[in-house]
Parts: C-alpha cells; structure tokens; sequence
C-alpha cells in the first residue's frame, strides 16, 4: 500500500554530521509522507536527537541533503525551519518561567493586529490549543514557571503545535507525563495525522512507538539500520534491530556470588517531592541498575542519594552508620560519588584543563580520602587515574571541552575515583558517547565494582542495563515498582516501567 | 487573573509602592514635626522635576536591562544631547522640530553603536557601554567649557517650567514615555522577545527569535530616552550643559532605579512601571531630605542601604517563588 | 565611569565654584592632562573661548583699586562700589534667610559655608531661621531647590549658583517673586538680583601666579602649567589670563596638563615631564589642590623645587615655610561666604549696598605667610577665612 | 582523530596573554621612540614603582572576576581607607604599624560584606558593590565631614614614595616595587593553589563546582576578601605616594576592571589569568605615560583611551569561538 500514499512531506538523503570529530551521523536516509506518523527509535546517544535537531535547523548537516516539502532545503536557523512549518518538541524544556503561557506558546509568532500583539487572540489560541488536548486546566496566563514539570512539557507540546505545523517533531515528548496524559498526547497525535500533518516521533517507549506510528526507522550509532512499517513488525523484531547483538558480548561478566561484598548503602522509607517510600540496600560489588521511563524519578532517586535534591524523610546508611545526606558536600564526606547525566552543566568545568577538571573534587574536600596527601602526591596519583580510565587527550593541560563526549566522563570518573569512594552512583553514565567509548565506560564500572565499590547505575538504555546490572530495580510515579534479578528481558523491564506488561510486549 | 492583565505591569513587584508609600508617610511625619511641609506645591513640583529627568532615562534602560544588558553611557549621552538641542536651536523657536530631531537623531545613532558593539562585536556590555561613554566624555571635554548653546524660549516655557497644577508637563511627558514603553514591553513582538531574550537566549533563538536585532534595537530606544532627557534638560537649563548627565549621576541613578523597580539586572524579569517607582522613591528621599536638610553623605549611606536591601529582598522571593 | 562621576560629585567642586578640586566629569584613572603638542606658539596654545579682554582689563584694574571699608574686615569691603537703593525690601526682622548652595563637596566649599554658619550665628538676634539647601553640583536640582525655597516664605534669598547660564532662569524667576536675591561666587546672566557678591576673579588669580612665576624663573626656562579640568569657565579665565601673561613675556610653557586634582595623578606628570625635559623651571596652578603633590615630585626626583604658585589651603602653606619655597599664594577668599549674611541684613534693613560687591582678593607672599600659617589648623584649611574673629574658632573649622 | 583542537586559538582562549602583550609591547615601542631613555632602569623602576598600586587593585580583581563577580568598590575603600589613616595617625610617627593592620582588618571587612551579600542573599554583586561604593564614599565622607582631617605620618607615607637608594646597577628600587613583586609573587602562587583552581571552576560552572563538593559561597567570598585586601595595600601605596586625598581612589575600580578585561580576564568568570589582569594594568599605566609625552591633549584622553579598549576588547573577543 505504501505505493499509494503520495509523495513524501519530508526526505532526508545521506545525512550526516560530526562534532569534534565525533561522527554523529552518518549517511541517514528517512521519508515522512503526510499524516504519517514516523517514529524514529534507537539506543541513547544512536543520534536521533540530533538527527531531529538538523530537521528543525538547529543544525546544519555537514553532508546530506534536506527536502521539505518537495523542494531541497537548508535550513540555517529555527526560525527558518520554523516558517517553512517545521515544529519541534525538545526533550529539554525551552520555556521561560518568567513569562505566562500564552507568552512561551505564541514566543515568536506572536498574533498580531493592527501591527500589535493581540492579547486576546493569543490567550483564547492557546486556551483552545490546551483544550484540544484536554488540557483546558492550565491557565494561559499564569506564569510557566509556576506550572508542574507535566503541565510544561505540555506547554511544550503546545508551543510546538501553536505554529500550524506541518511536521511536527516530537523528541520523547511523553517524557514527563503521566499516564492519563499519555492518552490525550494519543488522541492529540491522531488528530493532527487526520489533518494530514506529519509526525516524526521520537521514544523509548516501544508502547508508545506500536501504539501510534505508521513506519519506524531505527538508528543505530547514527545510521538508519532499518525502516519498518509498524504493522508488519513485532517487539521482538524491533529489540533485535535496536540492539543487534549479543548483550553478552558487549558487556564485562556479573558479578560472582562470592565477589559480592558486605551491605553498603541502606534507604528505607525515604522520600522528598519526587520520590515515596524509597527501600533499597546495596552491597559492595554490586552493580545496582535503575530502570524506568524518564521522569520515573530514577534520576530523581540518584540525586536524593547525593544529597543534590535530598530525601525529606526516611533513613540512609553508609556502612551500617546513618548519615544525613543534606548536600552534595555531605555525600562525599560520606564516601559517595555521583555522574550526572548532563555532562555539559554538571559535570564539566568546559574551560578548565583536563588536570584541573579531575582535581576539583579532591581539592574541594581535602579532608577525605586520599586528598589528604601532599599536592605532589595528589597531582601524581590522578595522573596515574588517568591513565588508569586510558584518557585520549592532548595533554593533562588540554581544556576539557575540546575532548570527545566519552573522555570527558572519563576525566569525571577520574575526579571521583580521586577520593576513592565507595559507593559510585551514575546518571545515564553513557549518555552521547560513541560506541567504541561506551564499552570502556561500562569496562571501568564493573572493575569500580569488583574493586569492592557499591555502584547504582541509572540508565535508560535497556541494553546497557540488562546487560551490567547484576540487580535492576524499576522506578514508575517515584516509587519502586519492582526488582528484577540479573537476565531479565527488555520487556520484563518495559513491562515494569510502564505498568502494563501485556501491552508493553506490544 | 484576566488576560488584559497577564502582562509585564502585572509581574512588577508592588514591592517598591509599598516602599514609596511608606517613606512618603514616615516623611511626611518627620518632616511635619520637623515644622516643615512635604506636600506644599513647589516642594511636590521640584520632587516630580526631579523624577522627571532621571525618570526618562531609567525607562530607557529598563529596556536594555530586561533584555539582558546594561547602558553605563547614558550620562554622556544626556549630556550630549542638551547640546545638541541647545544648539541648534541657539534661542529660535523656528529650530524647534529640528533641534530635537537632530538630538534623538544622535542619540539614537549612539545607542545603535553600543547595540553593534554588545551584539556584533560580543563585547560585554559593562565595557562597551563604558568605552562609549569614554568616546563621548572626550569629545565633551575636549569641545566645551561651559554651558553652551541656547534653548528655544518656547520649549523652556513649555516643557520647561509649564505645569498642570503641581504637575510639571516634564512629568507628564515621563508618564507618557513610560506608558509607551510599557505599551511596548506588552503589545509588540519586540517587547515579548526582548523579555524571552534576556530570560535565555537560547530558548529565544530556539523559537526564532532574532537576538541581536531585538538587542540592538533596545540599545537604540535607551539612547532615544536618554536624548529626551537631554532635550527636557536642555529646556529645565535654557543651555547645554556638558556636565548635566554626569554631575545627576544618571547612569549610576538609573540602574539603581531599575533594580529598585524590581526589574532583575540578569534580565527577563521587570517592567516600567516599577522603575518609575522606584524613580519616584529616590526622588521622595531626597525630597523629604531637603526639606530636613540631612547631610548629602549621609543621603548617599541610606541609598547604597536601600538599593542593596531591595535587590535582596527580590532575590528573596524570587528563590521562594523558585522553590 | 559611572563610579568615577559618584566620586568626583562628591569629592570635588569644579562645577560649583572657582575652588576646582574637582572633577565633575570624572575622568578614568590612567587618563592625564594635555600637553599642548610641540609647535604651537610659547606652548600654551589657543585662547580660551572664554576670554573676554574687557572683564580681564577690569579684573586686572581691580588688583591696583583701594578697597573701601572697614581695613580690618576685608569681607565687608568693596572695590569702587556702586550703591544700590533697597529701600523696597526694608522689612522689620527676625528674619528667614534661605541658602540655595550648588554643593558641599569640596574642602572650599566645605571651610566657606562653616565660616557662612559661623556669621548667620553672629546675628543670631536678626537671623531667626536659616534655610540651607544643597543641590550636590546637580544644575537641576539646584533649579528644583530654588523653586522649593520660593514657597517657603524666605525673606530673603542667598544662590551660589552651580553654573551660570543653567541657572538664569531659575533666578530669575526668583526675582519675579519679589524677595532680595543674592548670588555670591559665581555669577549668573541678569541684573535682577540685588547685589551680585565675589572676589576679582579667575583673571587676577591666573595673572597674579603668572607674573610672580615668570619674574622669580631663569630667563628662558621652561614653565609647566598644571590645570585641574578642562571645561570649568573659572579655571578657563584663570589659564587665559596666565596665558596672556606668559605669551606676552615669551616664556617657553612646556606644557599644560589636567591632573583631576588627584595628587597621584599630578606627581605622576610632573615626573614624566622631569624625564622629558631634564627640569622644570617654573610650576604655575590654576587651583591649590595639588601644589604640595607638585612640591613633591621634584623633591622624589632629587630635583630644587621652581618657582610655584599655590592657593591659601594650610598644607601648602606650611609646606613653603618649612622648605623655603620660592612660592606664592593668590587667593580666592572664603571670607566671601560671610559677606551675602551682611548684605542680606543691609537690604532687609533698607540700607544701600554695592552692586557688584568687588571683594578684595589678598595675595599671600613670602612677606605675609607668617600671618596664615596657623600649624594648628588641619591641611585644607583654606587661610584666607577671615573666620578667625567668629564664634567657635578654631573648633568649628577642625 | 576525535579531539579537534585547533592550536593557537587554544592559546589565546586559555591563558590568554598574546593580545596584552602585543599591546603593551606596542606601546613600549612608541613610547621609547619618543622617550628613548623611558626604559632605563631609574626611570623604569620609577614608573613601575608608582603603577604598583593600580596593578595590585587589577590582582585583587581578578579573583573577584575569574569566580564570576564584579567588585566596583575598590575605588571608594581605597579612597575611605586613605581618609582614615590620615585621620587615625595624624602625623604621629609611631601610629604607623598599628593602623596599617587596622586598615588590612577593615579592607577583610568589606570584602566579607560585599562577598557574604552577594554569595547568601543572592545580590547581584553589580548592585552590592555599587551600593558599598555609595555607602564607603559616604561615610567616609560623614565621617570627615567634608574635608579630610588629620594627615600622615612620614614613616607611614615612606613605603609609597621611598626606595631603596643606589643599588648597583638599578640604582633606586621604590619600596612600592617590592610590594608589588611580593603581592604579584603571591597571587601567582594563590592562582595555582587548590584554592585558585578552585575558584576558576566556581567562575566557569558553579553547578558542577557545587556537585564535586565546592562551597562556592565561601570561594566567592574569598574572593571579594582578597579584592579588599588588595585595595587597602593599593591605598597604603597611594597614601604614601601621593597623601591623604578624596581623589586618592577616584575611578580606580574602573582603572582595575578595564585592566582585567584588557587582560583576557573574561567577565561572568572561568577564564583568564591575574599575569593578564596586571600586564593589563601595566598597559593602562603605560598608555597615560605614552600620552604626557606625545602630548595628546588632556580632553582628548578619555576618547583615545575608549578607543583602544573597545578595540583591544573586540579583537579579542572575535579571536575567541563563541559557545
């Protein structure tokens, strides 16, 4: 049937493009016909975000070809892609919460009569636009920044939509909603396909993907591996194109019964604004890997262990001995380390020199650790860590921005093992790194590990938690929703997230 | 809320009312006591000519502070412009229009170059605008000893010294220029961008906003306020006066202004309406000081308290509101 | 530069008087003052826009005039006084005299309104209320002040103007109220005020200095002329007329620099110019501010202090007597604050008064230093207050 | 092949100091061609002896500046601590010592206030620092009512304006020179301390600071403390070089801020180096000399200064790649 639908509203030949010499893309080819629904699927770092983000014009391909619409394109701005009726949907928020809704949905587009703002058009066009999604609740005149996360990612959604799209891009947008959400977001979806607007939708959730789209195109360390038309295809099928490999062999062995060591880390009953009755023990050796969808709260539960967003209530023990971990500062004293998952704003300090970045902690808290030792010293043994994590720089003096995604974690991997923690902690520990990197990273977890570290690794790429977790727990609506033992399925994992293991096999 | 209201006034913290009214009372008590009176006519006339001059320029810099930046040349450019007027029109009431003309033609060419220089040439505004303000004072320094020029009788009787009741038409045309630019702020595409520019201009530039050219064009409208502070000057003076801008501190007194009027010097958050506030605030403690004849010094000890106080009260609230 | 203008409002008066500590414009540190490029003419370059032969002719007739008045009380004195009728004002007292002051902010201005407070005490009987009201050396608020004064019933009106064309109108419309006017220092463009009361002036100051300089320097040696702002009319007429004086005696001005009456700044030109030129015969000021700084740089550089003119503030006073100095002290009086008092009683009463009111404007030499010298009284202290026979001296003035 | 680094704009980017010391060379040229015996060592002692003090104010800066604030008080403590020594020692010889350190405990003082408002109640230092400046300037006004009293002592003026007298081959080195040589050999040492590397990631990115276990409240204020200490020895140098004045410290914030920046020193912090904020200083200084031999005319300064920093600022922001 696919000879009968008319000619594509999108096509992307041969795309492809590199940062800092990381190749990001590599000759992508992808067709959106209208009032299709395309999702786009892959593991993090495959390059759909920034696949996305050459269609909406925020990048500019380094070879490749944009057609829109029929005719070539280069879009060499938003705005451009903008006019040309390209919306998108950040995964981050680009919203500003000293402005009202109507504000951040019309934000450059503004209704205009006469030469002027109209006011009115702009609040009953987004009071429709929220009802169309049955969000009518959010007023358009209060100000973002005092809506929930949800109802700006619906904000967001809006704002995308605002510009009479006739693409829309959706990069995760259910990302933090909630389930009843979802289903609007659904029926949403629907209805723009009807107006015979096209989608491109990006999401881990393979629910979500068979749910609502008519091919998907899997990307795979930035090339398109596979395009499939969602009827003919099946979970299975997908997985194997997503992931395509033996687990296994990608990933270093478990650990042994044997190699597992005392309880490090307790959590009972603990919990803040994001996450309730959070139990959970870890032990020295282990590998604890987190699961759930994003905004599940597992990146929220990381933080509550670092003490950067704490728990509110329940108690925490490093040990056998209770701390309180009220700051960041508290948690190292208290032998934690942590990886966010945004390197860029947590991580790195861009414009300092390699040394420096891997130094900061152990200056920080001279105190603890290994810090204690005299500056010769000190210097000395993180040079060796460097070398211990095979950082590929130019030099110890080399500023850390001009490193590639996967030797900067390395650098803040060095900076933690400075002080020698015992518990490590990681966010997406392999976010938008290239694949030859990854493994590294993952090599370097599971040695923290069997060094005796109690390690908690948070990722939202099933493979890379199947395949390094010895134990999984499951986060949904910041609670634990389950644990799965080491060899547990993409779809036993799925199944927990989403809380619905029938459909989630799909 | 009504949508009427969902606008940038409607953020302005009525925080710095609050202040006004009190110190007006507490001062009006004091100075009472003190066997004076606060709220006879000229003491009122000489308060709102006072809020007046420094009044206009602090509107203009709202402008560029809620985008982000920041106008250190303004004094210059008042400066500059009572000359210019003054001038040009050299006592001919025939030189009027073109007289003033010329003057915002200058003054907006100034705020053009500093715009370039923050946009264009990524120059941190603190330095830009000071390397400007530096051009200018030479030029001044250099080109006058004095007052120069002389103001068209009709503007100096007008704008001047006419006044509608204790109300001088200089207000008046400050309550004019800041309701334009609040008209501006709320009900252009220039104004809801310049607020998106200033709150993240990466957000900005992700929905298509231009970043320099709103920029630039705040740059531009601050030196266009300036310039009519220069004019109105020129008309308080009779003359251009080399020195005026500086000698009122107008750089200074217009930031403090803004951040008073709850606009936050990061930019994106603020609005007009809180900056004639807090003109009005500053012009009521001198004011109220005059009449008490307090020592200037200790006057400027109470303003750094106050200014200080202010911006941390904001701060405050902005975190609660955060969290 | 916004910074700088705060400082300089406060710290100086330039604007405000013809006392120029001051540097109302403020000027970036690292910025200096302007030799006049080699070449042109004797180096001092092109006449002040603001010199006007007829006033320097009159000022320098003044400087030979006899005062008349009480010899002991300089400040109620006149040079060839033309009385003015005031009967219309004659009003019965206690009266309310109001004081619109351009500013405090300089350490003249500061000793002058003391010694003004001090007279006003004098009178106390006559004078019950005195209103005094500041305009920190803002033209505009000063034009605001005196609108505000107007309503407060004042029998009579003291201005120092802040400049003089700015604030015309404002006088003058004060004058329309019908009340005495009197402006003192700096003068402004009407007759309507009663009497208008200062000392010589800028030309005599700037000739005295420059004739003491040229006759007590080796014939042919090289003067530098130290100024504190450009753009102050009262600094500009006392350049001009040193100017004319050293253009006239053909001495070689090696070059005229502004020092924002900051000693570091001055020390510093003077050492530059030491190094340029090897020496420096002669030193000429337009202002006392920083003639000891001046004094100093040749001392550091191992150099005889030239012939130098200062003004009458106690440390350069007792700088010259301590080191000897070739020196001299023209003067712009601050005994000129008592006198608007005196004359705003001589017109409530009725009586004539001069107008213009010519001060005096003494000269202190090596013959006379030993009469101002008082080691007592703190460094800027300007000696020519006529205060000493006021109540509360010296404690009012430390 | 994956790290992409293209070399030199590496250099400039970090570190920094080839744009100032093309500059500063540059000036030295045009300054011997006309003074050819500028570089001698007695005249160059003396000119590097009297820049001491706008060269340690361009050090404190730094600090402030690289942790991503701004200090605009400097300028007034310099001036306030002036007027107190002077009032405090009153020429008495043996006052010397003990004021000095009273002056350190006030110069900490001041930078705890400015750095604790900043850092805790969250005051954009802009705003802290120019209201401190306000307060300072009048206070100390206050203070004195007007005119500064009393008057230092010798012993105390002769660290600013004495030397060590005929040393072989320098002849004489200005007391004031060693001062600056020891302070600059410290701030080096500091800037590479834990505490300098520290603070340098605070300026770059105070999240990821916070996350590895930085108080960047406390590095902020340490630097704010630093900025104070260097300003009260500026101020003892300034006092002994020239006494007691209210222009002892007029615009010296500006002279250090412009220095800094001229310097490579980035405003908003995480870049740059205190060598670059004081060859800066050295390149203002240098510029006023150049300018009293040429002879440019004093008007005419502030237009030439203007020029060359937005120049000097421009070129080095366009040779940087923008984020």
């Amino acid at each position: 049937m696919s000879g009968l639908l008319p000619s594509p509203l999108l096509a992307l030949r041969g795309i492809g493009k590199s940062f800092l010499g990381v190749r990001v893309l590599d000759g992508v080819d992808l067709q959106v016909r209208p009032g299709e629904v395309h999702a786009v699927v892959g593991e993090n770092g495959a390059g759909k975000s920034t696949l996305m983000k050459v269609v909406a014009g925020v990048h500019q391909p380094d070879e490749g070809t944009v057609e829109f619409a029929g005719a070539p394109r280069t879009f060499r701005s938003p705005r451009e892609a903008r006019q040309a009726g390209i919306g998108i949907v950040y995964q981050e928020l680009t919203l500003l919460p000293e402005r009202t809704v109507a504000e951040n949905v019309c934000l450059g587009r503004e209704p205009l009569r006469r030469g002027l703002v109209d006011r009115r058009a702009m609040l009953s066009h987004t009071a429709e636009l929220l009802a169309s999604i049955g969000e009518g609740s959010i007023p358009p005149d209060t100000r973002v920044g005092r809506l929930g996360v949800a109802q700006q990612q619906v904000v967001e959604i809006v704002k995308a939509l605002a510009l009479d799209a006739r693409l829309l891009i959706m990069d995760e947008p259910t990302a933090a909603l909630a389930d009843h959400e979802v289903d609007q977001l659904y029926a949403l979806v629907r209805r723009l396909q009807e107006q015979g607007i096209g989608v491109l939708y990006v999401s881990h959730r393979l629910k979500e993907v068979f749910d609502l789209s008519t091919r998907i195109t899997v990307l795979k360390d930035g090339r398109a591996v596979a395009t499939l038309d969602t009827a003919d295809t099946s979970a299975d099928q997908l997985v194997r194109h997503m992931v395509g490999r033996e687990l296994s062999s990608y990933y270093p062995g478990r650990a042994k019964p044997q190699e597992l060591g005392p309880v490090r880390l307790t959590v009972r009953g603990a919990g803040n604004r994001k996450l309730r009755g959070i139990d959970l023990r870890l032990r020295a050796g282990e590998v604890l890997g987190v699961g759930g969808l994003q905004g599940s709260g597992r990146s929220a539960l990381a933080r509550a262990l670092f003490g950067a967003a704490p728990f509110s209530t329940g108690e925490v023990t490093v040990d056998r001995a209770p701390v309180r971990l009220r700051s960041p500062r508290a948690a190292i004293r208290a032998g934690i380390a942590y990886v966010s998952e945004d390197r860029k704003g947590e991580g790195i300090v861009a414009e300092q020199s390699v040394l420096d970045n891997a130094l900061l902690a152990v200056r920080a808290v001279r105190a603890v650790g290994p810090g204690r030792a005299g500056r010769g010293a000190r210097t000395a043994r993180v040079r060796e860590l460097l070398a211990a994590v095979e950082l590929r720089a130019a030099g110890e003096d080399q500023e850390v921005r001009f490193l590639s995604g996967g030797n900067q974690q390395k650098v803040v991997l060095a900076r933690w093992l400075a002080l020698a923690p015992r518990i490590l902690l990681f966010d997406e520990p392999t976010r938008g790194i290239d694949v030859g990197a990854k493994s590294a990273i993952h090599d370097l977890v599971r040695r923290l590990a069997r060094d005796g570290a109690a390690v908690l690794m948070v990722s939202s790429e099933l493979p890379e938690l199947l395949g390094m977790s010895d134990r999984i727990i499951v986060m949904r609506d910041g609670r634990i929703a389950g644990e799965l033992p080491a060899g547990a399925s993409e779809e036993d994992v799925v199944a927990l997230a989403v809380g619905t293991a029938r459909e989630a096999a799909g | 809320m009504s949508g009427a209201l969902s606008l940038p006034a409607r953020r302005t913290p009525p925080g710095v009312f609050v202040a006004l009214v009190l110190t007006l009372a507490i001062g009006w008590i004091v100075v009472t006591v003190d066997g004076g009176r606060l709220f006879s006519v000229p003491t009122t006339v000489s308060l709102l000519h006072v809020a007046a001059g420094l009044g206009l320029v602090a509107v203009g810099q709202t402008l560029v502070v809620i985008g982000g930046s920041l106008d250190l040349s303004v004094a210059y450019v008042v400066s500059l412009s009572t000359l210019v007027a003054a001038e040009t029109m050299a006592g001919d009431d025939g030189a009027l229009l073109p007289a003033i003309g010329l003057t915002l033609a200058v003054s907006a060419a100034i705020g053009l170059v500093n715009g370039l220089l923050v946009t264009t040439a990524r120059i941190n505004p603190f330095i830009a605008t000071v390397g400007v303000g530096l051009l200018l004072k030479g030029y001044l320094d250099n080109g006058y000893d004095g007052p120069a020029g002389k103001t068209a009788p009709a503007l100096v009787q007008s704008l001047g010294y006419q006044r509608v009741g204790p109300v001088p038409l200089s207000f008046l045309l400050l309550l004019a220029v800041a309701a334009a630019a609040w008209f501006v702020l709320a009900r252009t595409r220039f104004g809801h961008h310049l607020f998106a520019v200033g709150g993240d201009p990466e957000v900005a530039r992700l929905s298509g906003v231009r970043g320099s050219r709103v920029l630039v064009t705040a740059h531009v409208l601050c030196a266009l306020c300036a310039g009519l502070a220069g004019v109105y000057l020129a008309s308080r003076l009779g003359a251009g006066a080399p020195r005026v801008g500086t000698e009122g501190l107008y750089d200074l007194e217009s930031i403090a202004a803004v951040v008073l009027g709850g606009t936050a010097l990061a930019g994106g958050r603020g609005g007009v309406v809180g900056t004639v506030g807090g003109v009005l605030l500053l012009a009521s403690i001198d004011a109220i000081f005059n009449q008490l004849e307090v020592d200037v010094f200790f006057k400027q000890v109470i303003r750094g308290v106050i200014i200080i106080a202010a911006v941390a009260v904001y701060a405050r609230r902005a975190m609660r509101k955060a969290s | 530069m916004t910074v700088l203008a705060v400082s300089a409002l406060l710290v100086l008066a330039a604007c405000s008087t013809d006392e120029p500590t001051t540097g109302a414009s403020g000027s970036p540190s690292g910025s200096t003052g302007s030799g006049t490029g080699p070449g042109t003419g004797s180096g001092t370059g092109e006449q002040s826009k603001f010199f006007v032969q007829a006033d320097y002719d009159q000022q320098l007739a003044l400087l030979d005039a006899a005062p008349t008045g009480p010899a002991d009380k300089p400040w109620e004195q006149a040079l060839n006084p033309e009385m003015v009728e005031t009967a219309k004002f004659k009003k019965p007292g206690p009266y309310k005299i109001c004081f619109s002051n351009a500013g405090l902010n300089n350490p003249w201005r500061q000793v002058g309104f003391k010694t003004m407070r001090a007279e006003v005490d004098t009178h106390r009987g006559r004078i019950s209320e005195f209103v005094h009201v500041d305009a920190e050396g803002k033209d505009q608020k000063q034009i605001a002040d005196i609108n505000d004064l107007l309503g407060k019933g004042c029998h009579a009106l003291i201005v120092s103007p802040n400049t003089t064309a700015t604030l015309t109108p404002a006088v003058e419309a004060a004058c329309r109220k019908g009340l005495p006017v009197i402006v003192f220092d700096r003068g402004v463009d009407t007759t309507c005020p009663v009497t208008f009361i200062n000392p010589i002036g800028g030309y005599g100051f700037g000739h005295v200095a420059a004739e003491f300089v040229t006759q007590k320097m080796k014939r042919g040696g090289k003067v530098l002329a130290l100024r504190i702002l450009p753009g102050v009319d009262v600094l500009e007429t006392r350049w001009s007329a040193a100017k004319v004086a050293f253009d006239k005696a053909g001495v070689d001005v090696v070059g005229v620099e502004f020092t924002d009456g900051d000693p570091a700044r001055t020390k510093k030109i003077v050492n530059d110019y030491i190094q340029r030129y090897g020496t420096i015969d002669g030193v000429w000021m337009d202002a006392g501010a920083v003639a000891g700084a001046a004094v100093e740089a040749f001392e550091d550089a191992g150099k005889p202090v030239p012939p130098i003119n200062g003004e009458d503030q106690l440390d350069f006073l007792k700088l010259w007597k301590e080191k000897k100095l070739t020196a001299i002290a023209p003067t712009y009086p601050t005994y000129q604050w008592r006198t608007p008092i005196i004359a705003a009683l001589k017109i409530l009463d009725g009586e004539r008064v001069p107008n213009p009111w010519k001060l005096p404007q003494p000269t202190i030499t090596q013959d006379n230093l030993d009469e101002y010298v008082d080691p007592s009284m703190p460094p800027l202290h300007y000696a020519m207050c006529g205060c000493t026979d006021l109540p509360g001296y010296p404690k009012r003035w430390k | 092949m994956r790290i992409a680094r293209p070399p030199q704009l590496l250099k400039v980017r970090s570190g920094g100091l080839t744009p100032i010391i093309v500059i500063l060379a540059v000036l030295l040229v045009l300054l011997t061609a006309r003074q050819p015996d500028f570089l001698s060592p007695p005249s160059l002692m003396s000119f590097l002896g009297r820049s001491a003090p706008v060269v340690l104010l361009a050090a404190g800066q730094y600090f402030v500046i690289v942790s991503g604030e701004l200090d605009l008080s400097v300028g007034s403590l310099v001036t306030a601590q002036v007027v107190i020594a002077a009032r405090l020692i009153d020429g008495d010889p043996s006052a010397g010592w003990p004021v000095v350190v009273l002056l350190l405990a006030f110069g900490i003082a001041v930078g705890l206030v400015n750095g604790l408002v900043t850092t805790l109640l969250r005051v954009p230092s802009f705003i802290t620092t120019l209201g401190m400046f306000l307060i300072l300037v009048g206070a100390v006004y206050l203070w004195s009512d007007g005119a500064p009293k009393g008057s230092l002592s010798e012993e105390f003026r002769r660290l600013g304006r004495s030397a060590f007298e005929d040393v072989p081959a320098l002849g004489r080195i200005p007391y004031a020179l060693v001062v600056l040589l020891a302070v600059a050999a410290a701030a080096l040492v500091l800037t590479r301390s834990d505490f300098g590397r520290t603070l340098v990631a605070v300026g770059g990115n105070p999240r990821t600071a916070e996350l590895s276990g930085v108080r960047v409240w406390r590095a902020k204020t340490m630097a704010f403390v630093l900025s104070g200490l260097a300003a009260t020895l500026a101020a003892v140098l300034i006092g002994g070089y020239s006494g007691v004045s209210f222009q002892a410290g007029a615009g010296l914030e500006f002279g250090a801020i412009t220095a800094a920046v001229l310097g490579g020193v980035a405003l908003g912090g995480g870049r740059g180096s205190v060598v670059g904020a004081m060859l800066g200083a050295l390149t203002l200084e240098t510029l006023f000399t150049l300018m009293n031999f040429y002879g440019v005319s004093g008007a005419l300064e502030p237009t030439v200064q203007g020029a060359i920093i937005l120049l000097a600022v421009a070129a080095a922001s366009f040779r940087v790649p923008s984020r």
